[in-house]
């Protein structure tokens, strides 16, 4: 069954996610992913939207992080200063999926802007939830379409915190979270090394060289030494997400 | 007691040139209606704050509204960017555009304030983040009894608020659920505040997960049927998703965009062009 | 997720000696079965908090079972005074009871910094008086952006919050409706949670005014019908005013409260004998 | 019609809100006479209780803050950290209607101890919400019954701020509220002093003396030069009293 490198990169983030785990999900790409989870083989995952929903449960991708479909399906629907003051703040929450515009080696992310930030070359959307779920999560997953635009040595602006400029840098800082534990691209999955916290490639996706990787990626790129390779989506995989998407539109 | 007027009277008696406006509403409930009618009566160097500015503030910001925005988030959502918002951050285009940002936690944290008749609040946030050096209103706060160093932000308190809420009843209590976002803060954090309703009522029946807002804390509701459109008003509307599309190609465009608020203010149609045809 | 158990072995699990436990309810929903249960299980050097000890806490204390109390407003209400409150503070029998005593405002704060993960809250509270002389945890802090002094309270996490709700689902998902109190910051706040309900039931249907608290955020559910009794459970039980008025007599004097103590360690009977017979 | 020196306090105190004001209720006194007020001359009077109730209606007197009656004739039920910090603090409550078991000569009130804090020869129940309440409504009302007991040259415990040592000392403390500016007692009514804010006799009720006054005020009473009289309860503020306790047994 062929597949795009989009749907691989929204099933390797799917396959990330299992049990019941608590996910604050950024819409787009994590919300895609999150919600194959659900629908293949992690039925009992806590999907929580910043719009105030808690364990929504929809069956179609949501059009935006407010789809009333959310607060239709959920167990509880909560007003936004609640939902950052008593469910994410405190550390409630197990993973915090994000996307980026821009990521660094370090997984520092910028959602803000591209040049300098008082004149910029391309105003971005802003910080929306993300640094604070950045910092409280347990662990932070991005899933992020990788090229040498989105996989930069340094961020431009540091819109939410991942590890700085390494290892230690959080723990500094009084962050409580591990911060981005996990990296998923169109290419393949990145984690950041033990030592020095900086992202290397672990696992290439199906069909996809180690070339085509570097030349996606703005920094020497490290390589785990028993890199992995992505299986390809299933059919059932396949056939959940796209089935999803089909009840979207 | 809430008065209850037209909306082109609330919008003039409410909203003056250079106040401080927040039109609220997190996907759910946006109050566009009130919007297009501040462009349409031509106020000019307002404050304009949201947590999440979409298609109603690039109008706004593109009509030459705004002479500043307090945000986090500022985009089409679903859809990718707002372009009169880039045009005037990028180009200063009608107009500069200072912009004092922040994160959701902290908007809402600052609304939270403002409600509250405190002058801070207190939350864990920004910590590494770049936006602490850009802001200037994001400061330290020490912990009196345990020393750990945390994060204030100061209160936001609108001279206007305006949300969009599905009833009111002819005495003014409001009543709205769904997704409330933080419209229930900015109401009460603000000095003055609108709310736009589907419809007026005998009564508010109750509802589950609704809120009701007591007409002594708004000043004046305005029916307004539609008035969230393209947003959505649970039990009343459906999101319009073509017309958040629609709006990419005109925002894109300073003609077309121009085009789209001559109609606006001189035919009062807000209707956009899209694939699915006129919206 | 929530695990269901009986209230003796959710008790036996979540209460040890010395912990700081909260058994929240204003008025509604008071959790007393489970204070009961406390009673019965002989727990020894507990600080209790809550807003509004009454009854429970007033048989709580003189069973010997505090150390310290943690509150804003202790009585009967509606009857008068807690007579084994008294008795410990103003004789310290059964034993010496410390205080910690603050206002209203000044608890339900301390319950939301808990429930939000920070050290502290802030408030306008306690200007002029005593109580900021007497409580150590009631201190100044300055506002970074305007240089005014506000008043600053440290958060609550009890080690076990104990609430009483209306339902819960069999997956352990709790709903409660009427009058909420601090129940949901109180839960929230503390390491481990319990939760008695009048029924589990098979799907929790929507009620205008519910709160739902998610499985994932409550340690242990027990089914105990009646659980608030004196107390009530809107749309269940109606509050047992003449169980508050027979309480009077048998608190006010150390022998009947033995002998009280006494039918409900050994007998497990909870009742009064007042004016309108036993309860 | 004969009634009781309590039914002419509950009347009096009823008599003195009005209109649409929004008050804070205390349960007991306050509460009797702000539900008088609410079935009689005043229907529109928007009554709040601690407990989380915005505009209770309730048809007899509630038998505690907590009584169900409040939240099932409610505007609106909201959670008791909402009630103080979205509605009491920001100033948005006109009169808060509070007892007392002290009150002194400066309209400070004492609901703490009777005696030495850490040695009390009586343990009251405590604030409750009223040292906020007292704080921050636009004026507060206190409604007790009068001895030399509970009117005391100075209260053993400042529990609830009322005008400290005199006129001044709000406004030095920052506090936003007026404080106490009518205290209706069995015997009378008080009010304070424009210039010091010592409490003054402004009024006394029907078939009381000076002398009973003042024999029921543990301070040198300041009576006002224009001395009124209250008009005893109406045939009809009698009945709407008696219903509403009637309907409460």
């Amino acid at each position: 069954m062929s597949y795009t490198s989009d749907e691989m990169m929204a099933v390797a983030a799917a396959r990330a996610l299992s049990g019941r785990q608590r996910v604050f999900v950024g819409i787009g790409l994590p919300s895609t992913a999150a919600n194959l989870a659900r629908r293949t083989h992690a039925p009992d995952l806590v999907l929580v939207y910043e719009s105030g929903t808690l364990g929504s449960k929809p069956d179609r991708l949501p059009a935006s992080i407010g789809d009333g479909i959310l607060a239709e399906t959920a167990d509880a629907v909560i007003s936004v200063p609640e939902v950052f003051n008593y469910w994410l703040q405190p550390g409630r929450i197990d993973i915090g999926f994000l996307g980026a515009a821009q990521l660094d080696r370090f997984g520092n992310i910028n959602t803000t802007v591209v040049g300098d930030y008082t004149a910029p070359k391309v105003r971005l959307p802003g910080a929306g939830g993300a640094p604070e779920i950045a910092a409280s999560c347990r662990e932070v997953y991005v899933v992020v379409r990788q090229s040498r635009r989105s996989f930069v040595e340094r961020v431009d602006f540091v819109t939410s915190f991942g590890h700085g400029t390494g290892r230690g840098d959080r723990e500094r800082l009084g962050l409580r979270g591990a911060g981005p534990t996990l990296v998923i691209t169109d290419l393949g999955v990145f984690r950041p090394d033990a030592g020095t916290a900086e992202l290397v490639l672990t696992d290439l996706h199906e069909g996809v060289s180690l070339d085509d990787v570097r030349a996606a990626t703005g920094w020497d790129l490290k390589v785990a030494p028993d890199l992995g390779r992505t299986r390809p989506p299933t059919a059932d995989e396949l056939a959940a997400l796209r089935a999803l998407k089909e009840a979207s539109k | 007691m809430a008065e209850i007027a037209t909306l082109a009277d609330a919008v003039g008696e409410l909203v003056g040139d250079g106040d401080v406006v927040a039109l609220e509403g997190f996907t759910h409930l946006i109050p566009t209606a009130a919007g297009h009618e501040i462009i349409r009566q031509g106020r000019r160097d307002l404050t304009l704050v949201r947590m999440t500015p979409d298609i109603v503030y690039d109008q706004l910001i593109g009509a030459g509204c705004a002479r500043k925005l307090v945000f986090s988030w500022g985009g089409n959502p679903g859809v990718g960017s707002l372009h009169r918002f880039r045009d005037a951050v990028e180009n200063g285009w009608p107009r500069a555009l200072e912009i004092e940002e922040h994160s959701h936690a902290g908007m809402a944290n600052r609304y939270v304030a403002g409600a509250s008749g405190l002058p801070f609040a207190v939350l864990r946030g920004y910590v590494g983040t770049d936006l602490a050096s850009v802001t200037e209103s994001i400061k330290p706060i020490t912990c009196p009894f345990t020393g750990e160093v945390l994060t204030a932000v100061p209160a936001l308190n609108p001279d206007v608020t305006v949300v969009h809420a599905q009833r009111a009843d002819r005495r003014g209590n409001v009543q709205l659920w769904g997704l409330l976002g933080v419209q229930k803060e900015a109401v009460l954090a603000a000095r003055r505040s609108l709310v736009t309703v589907e419809e007026i009522v005998d009564e508010l029946t109750p509802v589950p997960g609704a809120v009701v807002l007591p007409s002594w804390a708004v000043t004046v509701v305005a029916e307004v049927p539609g008035g969230a459109h393209p947003s959505y008003a649970q039990g009343y509307s459906e999101r319009d998703n073509a017309y958040y599309a629609a709006w990419d190609a005109i925002s894109r465009d300073r003609d077309e965009f121009g085009a789209w608020v001559g109609r606006l203010t001189r035919e009062g149609s807000a209707r956009v062009t899209g694939k699915g045809g006129e919206r």
